[in-house]
């Protein structure tokens, strides 16, 4: 945890990194489809956050993320599919909601442990994607909810997606550098030792649950400002929210704050490196591989670098310097 | 803390790598429209479908000269059946690839979805199965019935809610059923099929005894068609796709649950594997369909000639048909536009479109609530002796409708 | 003063009595020992104290409160400090943040915390090791951090669960001095869960002995050791006889 | 009364064919402590190799058991062995790395198939496919009675393993401490490959039941894992009977809820009852077959 005294601090990485991906696109001129990429970078940064403070630093492994991603982008579609209020206000508000229904369904899952209560998780989700979906005088049903998105410009939509994102990942380091965070991290190494010490294991997994959910919330409710659509099958799904914003947690590093930022930029990319046939550069068939080699990738990084990319970037950085070194020396 | 280097250098990376991909425009190579489909997923069998016709189209055109000397090339993205990854392949058709002009779209919440992207970067979209109304209808994007030329949304295909218009005109004057029971998958295309039907049986005066939806996938339908026995309907109508039509009619035939008429509504009843998979309770079943080989269309035959023997198989259904004429429409279009081929003016061109297809006549008007929306017939089909024939209308009829129906002969074994 | 009462505190596990009916006071500012053959009971005993384990009968009392049915973050809250005989490290925290966690008990802030963890920690002689991930560290540093996370969240009473088992006899002798300190330093009461003699023969004042979940006797160590019962059940079990021989030594 | 009469047949008998699915998850998750999200996806595969017999070589989907099952064994046998195993001596922050590896390895089957077989639907038509008999009106299909049947001996075969062999022994004694079982000689690492590899094998078997009545394509694994772990909660882990009790409870409840409550809940009520039993009644129905 270091060793300074101030609350938070950043790195001079940390702030490069920040003020490079502000002004990156003030230098090149991205194409449309390249931001399209980059925004979905910020959505996957801070869902995969929001994952990885509860499943990471607190040790809730969820698999049911997706029913506080759903629960925000519903409540912004719905606002505007009801009351035709943009869905703008939905943003700030599907992350309460998200909290409200975290707390709710937490009731439930919290009294189950480990394994349990990854599938409690999983079950909730599947039972908001099945209701959302038959409750048609509510949500619509499967036909979804359309919004003519506010911008054709997707630079406004990066530059809210990079606030989001940054404000997510600050968030945790900051909570990870209060009791809380340590109280979170205890409950994580082990809950029983945790409560002998005087911690309120109940109270303190609501609260991880409670930051959570406000980010899947607010990811939610971006997606449905950004994308314009929505259905019960896509902002519930199982595959496509719960387990891709586990497989983001694990790839960059479970229970680091920057894991899920760089598990996002690595999926995105990887993931489109193969949909687009290496650039081209492979023929077509290629591009059907592109779920087969991530999901590859997936057993390769739990294999071989169980911590992930930021967890044992020690270990890559050594490999890569002992590689460049037989390189230099022959 | 030099573990942020990473985040930077995979950005870097990805960005120099990525803006390799964007290509330049081209005065003399091929013209290069987009086209959305399900390649992949649930309704990959359609797409696919889709996809051989618009490349039998394709080869056709090109082998005749292209448009205007330049060959024509179809840019194919995969919907996978999710409305998401359709907007993303509308998006990246149009801006990585540069697409002056959309065409596909199979399912209707798919091609809704990908329709407001379309609309949004003013990028025309041909539709060509996408079939719930409100996609040509400009209310759904903001726009008033006035704004046609703002519009960017044509469809080929009819809505819907005009699916059953044909099956309307056999129950009116054939069968005249007192009773209908709607089963319906749990989709846009599902719930708006059966909103509609429902409309058609108050006109026709059949009572509407229960509408039932079901989510696709499911093993058992047993529950459902035991209901629906117990109600005694005079006719079922089900709307759903290939393999949940085929479970449906087996376990019908299971329980021995001999209505009137089991019709419908197009989709999976009218695919080869729906025979292939259902058997024998296929037999008897009538289904509206939009388009069927041995009508008297000009070129509808050989279409379907030249599909069976490029692909072989069974042969295309309406859907196929729908492809093969949005490519030639496209062709059309093109062509019209005399060499100049950007967005406002195929846009234009689409506006004066008034030509025959494999598939009828198309031409885009506007009615009611739609602007851009190609009207046109509709027709029914009944699986007699294990081929699907054309029944009504009956002028056009290759067959005689087989009413009323002995299920228990027809389904032995 | 009693500081921590036991009035016939009884468990029964579906049938199984594995504490039956145990009473015991500990007076404030004494360390006493607990005593008994493996399997007597002695670590359900703590369990109950700090609710792990739901009371089936009887009552516990903390400076004179019913504090039976709190829950377990409320016990250590109020006063009541455990190690665990299987010791529970937050293995991938360093030493340092492991107390630290603990600390927050009593301090709200950030440095506040870190203060009182470098406190505890020199006086669990870990502060060379603070550094260190916490299971990386051998055992004898792992027991002394059991003890020093407890501390942290400075208890009126702290419960040690056989911190000394599994040292070498260096080891040994430093955590008989911690232990002591915490009397004698500190101020804490200390009750004692020990198979190693020597280590509770040294230490305690007071001993009570348990067999098989009842009580057998209690008294000072001199007593206790010459106790029939006692010996008889330690005899019992070849593995604690040749420890309770050792220990008379 | 009839449609009460034919939906509970109904019900048990896909609950037949449910138990079967669910006895493989019940042993893996009984043994190695793990949630095995590439159930589905290991039946898919099974039911692939089975429609390949069928279709190149005409062989008859039932007696394809002799070749199917064998293969999945040893793809069990393999996945175990290289990729799930050897994260146990893993230190890695989530106890439940072993599960994330199941997604992955879930993913890479579906992909697979995918790539060989296409997303077309696949089914077999044999002649004894659309057969049914019928009792008092009640329509029973022939290929669900033979699933059904296959349970109940399936289960029992099971049953007798765990109970009465060396295997079973040690099986047993690795699920209820792993720990105690290496020191009483039992190789924990033979008998978690083993007992994958077995549960493997049980839920290729069930997919050769299910291709009959049902069809195929890559992506309908994650359905029937779900329903997988809804039975082994509900008949509690590492239970072969309570998985058989299991899946007719989730069959009839299923089936019930789809004729009584509305069709598009049908999957809810299984989740529901499966969240009840989770909180309510840890242990599931073995708290009173107590085997």
């Amino acid at each position: 945890m270091g060793e300074n005294k101030k609350m938070i601090q950043f790195t001079k990485w940390e702030i490069i990194t920040l003020i490079g991906a502000i002004i990156l696109p003030f230098i090149f001129d991205f194409s449309p489809y390249i931001q399209g990429l980059l925004i979905f970078i910020m959505l996957w940064v801070i869902l995969g956050s929001s994952w990885n403070l509860l499943a990471g630093f607190t040790g809730q492994v969820s698999f049911g993320h997706a029913a506080y991603f759903g629960v925000g982008a519903y409540t912004a579609g719905l606002l505007y599919f009801h009351f035709k209020i943009s869905p703008w206000w939905g943003l700030l508000l599907g992350g309460f909601v998200a909290v409200i229904f975290g707390y709710l369904l937490g009731i439930i899952v919290f009294r189950l442990r480990g394994p349990y209560f990854a599938l409690g998780t999983l079950a909730t989700g599947e039972i908001l994607r099945l209701v959302f979906g038959e409750e048609e005088w509510l949500t619509n049903g499967h036909n979804g909810i359309l919004y003519m998105t506010t911008w054709v410009s997707k630079y406004p939509y990066y530059f809210v997606g990079l606030a989001l994102a940054a404000a997510s990942v600050i968030s945790i380091k900051i909570i990870m550098r209060t009791k809380a965070g340590f109280y979170f991290l205890s409950i994580r190494e082990d809950e029983d030792a945790a409560a002998a010490l005087g911690i309120n294991t109940k109270k303190y997994k609501n609260i991880s649950m409670a930051v959570s959910t406000f980010w899947a919330g607010i990811a939610g409710a971006f997606y449905m400002i950004y994308m314009g659509f929505i259905d019960p099958e896509v902002v519930f799904s199982l595959h496509n929210i719960s387990i891709l914003s586990i497989l983001v947690g694990i790839i960059g590093g479970v229970g680091t704050v920057w894991g899920p930022a760089v598990g996002a930029v690595t999926m995105v990319f990887v993931q489109e490196l193969f949909r687009s046939a290496l650039f081209g550069l492979a023929p077509q068939w290629f591009s059907g591989l592109h779920a087969l080699i991530f999901g590859v990738l997936v057993i390769v990084v739990i294999l071989f670098m169980p911590g992930g990319i930021m967890g044992d970037w020690e270990l890559i950085a050594k490999r890569f310097r002992k590689s460049t070194r037989a390189e230099s020396e022959a | 803390m030099k573990k942020i280097k990473i985040i930077l250098l995979l950005l870097a990376f990805g960005f120099v790598a990525l803006s390799l991909n964007s290509c330049g425009k081209s005065e003399t190579g091929p013209i290069k429209i987009g086209v959305l489909l399900p390649l992949t997923g649930h309704q990959a069998n359609f797409g696919s479908m889709e996809k051989n016709s618009y490349e039998l189209a394709r080869a056709k055109i090109n082998a005749a000269g292209g448009i205007d000397g330049r060959q024509l090339e179809f840019v194919y993205e995969d919907d996978t059946g999710k409305p998401d990854v359709g907007r993303a392949g509308a998006e990246k058709l149009i801006n990585v690839n540069k697409v002056p002009m959309i065409s596909g779209g199979y399912s209707s919440s798919v091609t809704f979805a990908a329709a407001a992207v379309a609309q949004q970067y003013r990028t025309p979209f041909l539709v060509n199965t996408g079939s719930v109304d409100k996609i040509t209808q400009p209310e759904a994007f903001n726009l008033t019935v006035n704004d046609g030329a703002k519009f960017y949304i044509y469809r080929l295909n009819p809505p819907v809610s005009e699916y059953a218009s044909g099956l309307e005109g056999l129950l009116a004057n054939v069968i005249k059923p007192a009773t209908v029971y709607i089963i319906h998958e749990n989709t846009t295309f599902g719930t708006k099929g059966a909103k509609a039907f429902q409309k058609s049986s108050e006109k026709l005066g059949i009572e509407v005894l229960n509408v039932e939806s079901y989510s696709s996938g499911t093993v058992d339908f047993k529950p459902i068609l035991l209901n629906a026995q117990k109600a005694n309907p005079d006719m079922v109508y089900m709307i759903s796709y290939v393999m949940d039509a085929s479970m449906l009619m087996k376990q019908a035939r299971e329980i021995k649950f001999y209505p009137k008429l089991f019709v419908g509504a197009g989709a999976g009843f009218t695919m080869p594997a729906f025979k292939d998979n259902a058997g024998k309770a296929s037999e008897g079943v009538i289904s509206a369909t939009l388009w069927h080989q041995t009508l008297p269309i000009p070129g509808a035959k050989e279409y379907y000639d030249e599909y069976v023997k490029k692909y072989g198989g069974d042969g295309p259904d309406y859907h196929g048909a729908e492809a093969y004429s949005a490519a030639m429409v496209v062709a059309d279009v093109l062509k019209r536009c005399k060499g100049d081929y950007e967005k406002e003016t195929i846009k234009k061109a689409l506006d004066a479109t008034d030509m025959m297809t494999v598939f009828g006549p198309v031409k885009f008007q506007s009615y009611g609530k739609k602007i851009h929306q190609n009207k046109m017939e509709t027709y029914v089909v009944q699986w007699i002796d294990g081929t699907l024939k054309l029944i009504w209308p009956k002028d056009l009829a290759n067959a005689d409708v087989v009413y009323p129906i002995d299920w228990e002969k027809i389904w032995a074994e | 003063m009693s500081i921590l009462t036991l009035d016939n505190l009884t468990k029964n596990f579906g049938g199984l009595m594995a504490v039956d009916h145990v009473s015991l006071s500990v007076k404030e500012g004494e360390i006493f020992g607990l005593i008994g053959p493996n399997g007597s009971g002695k670590t359900t005993i703590f369990n109950l104290i700090n609710q792990f384990y739901t009371v089936t009968e009887g009552r516990i009392y903390f400076q004179g409160t019913d504090i039976t049915h709190k829950k377990t973050f409320e016990i250590a809250r109020i006063g009541v400090g455990r190690t665990f005989q299987k010791v529970k490290p937050l293995k991938r925290l360093t030493v340092e943040d492991n107390v630290m966690a603990a600390a927050f008990n009593r301090e709200a802030t950030f440095a506040g915390a870190r203060k009182a963890a470098r406190d505890v920690l020199k006086f669990c002689h870990l502060d060379d090791v603070a550094m260190m991930k916490a299971g990386s560290l051998p055992i004898g540093g792992r027991k002394r951090l059991e003890i020093a996370k407890a501390l942290a969240t400075r208890p009126k009473i702290i419960l040690l669960d056989e911190t000394a088992a599994g040292l070498n006899p260096g080891e040994l002798d430093e955590a008989i001095g911690i232990i002591k300190d915490i009397r004698g330093k500190l101020g804490i009461t200390v009750l004692i869960v020990e198979h190693i003699m020597k280590v509770i023969m040294t230490l305690s004042d007071r001993i009570h002995a348990i067999a098989h979940g009842a009580t057998i006797t209690e008294g000072t160590p001199e007593e206790v050791a010459k106790n029939p019962a006692v010996i008889e059940s330690y005899l019992g079990s070849d593995y604690n006889a040749e420890e309770f021989s050792n220990a008379e030594n | 009364m009839e449609i009460f009469m034919q939906s509970l047949v109904s019900g048990l008998l896909i609950g037949g064919l449910y138990a079967i699915i669910g006895i493989g998850m019940t042993l893996i998750m009984g043994v190695l402590k793990i949630i095995n999200l590439a159930h589905g996806q290991i039946m898919m595969v099974g039911m692939y190799i089975t429609w390949t017999l069928w279709y190149f070589l005409g062989i008859d989907p039932y007696l394809s058991i002799i070749i199917t099952v064998p293969i999945v064994f040893y793809l069990g046998d393999g996945i175990s062995r290289f990729l799930l195993h050897p994260l146990i001596e893993k230190d890695s922050i989530l106890p439940e790395n072993q599960v994330l590896m199941t997604v992955g390895i879930g993913m890479v089957l579906v992909e697979l198939a995918r790539f060989i077989f296409t997303s077309d639907y696949r089914s077999v038509q044999t002649s004894y496919n659309a057969k049914s008999v019928y009792i008092a009106g009640i329509s029973l299909n022939y290929p669900l009675i033979i699933a059904f049947f296959a349970a109940i001996v399936l289960t029992g075969g099971m049953f007798f393993v765990l109970m009465k062999t060396d295997l079973g022994r040690s099986i047993r004694a690795t699920a209820q401490d792993s720990d105690a079982a290496t020191l009483m000689g039992i190789s924990s690492k033979r008998i978690t490959i083993l007992t994958y590899s077995i549960g493997s094998a049980l839920v290729a078997t069930a997919g050769i039941f299910l291709l009959p009545i049902y069809y195929l394509y890559p992506d309908f694994g994650p359905a029937f894992t779900v329903k997988a772990f809804v039975i082994t909660i509900l008949g509690g882990l590492g239970s072969t009977v309570g998985a058989i009790a299991g899946g007719i409870v989730l069959g009839i409840a299923e089936t019930f809820g789809a004729t009584y409550i509305s069709m598009g809940y049908r999957d809810a009520v299984g989740l529901v009852i499966f969240l009840l039993v989770l909180v309510f009644l840890p242990g599931g129905l073995k708290r009173f077959t107590k085997i």
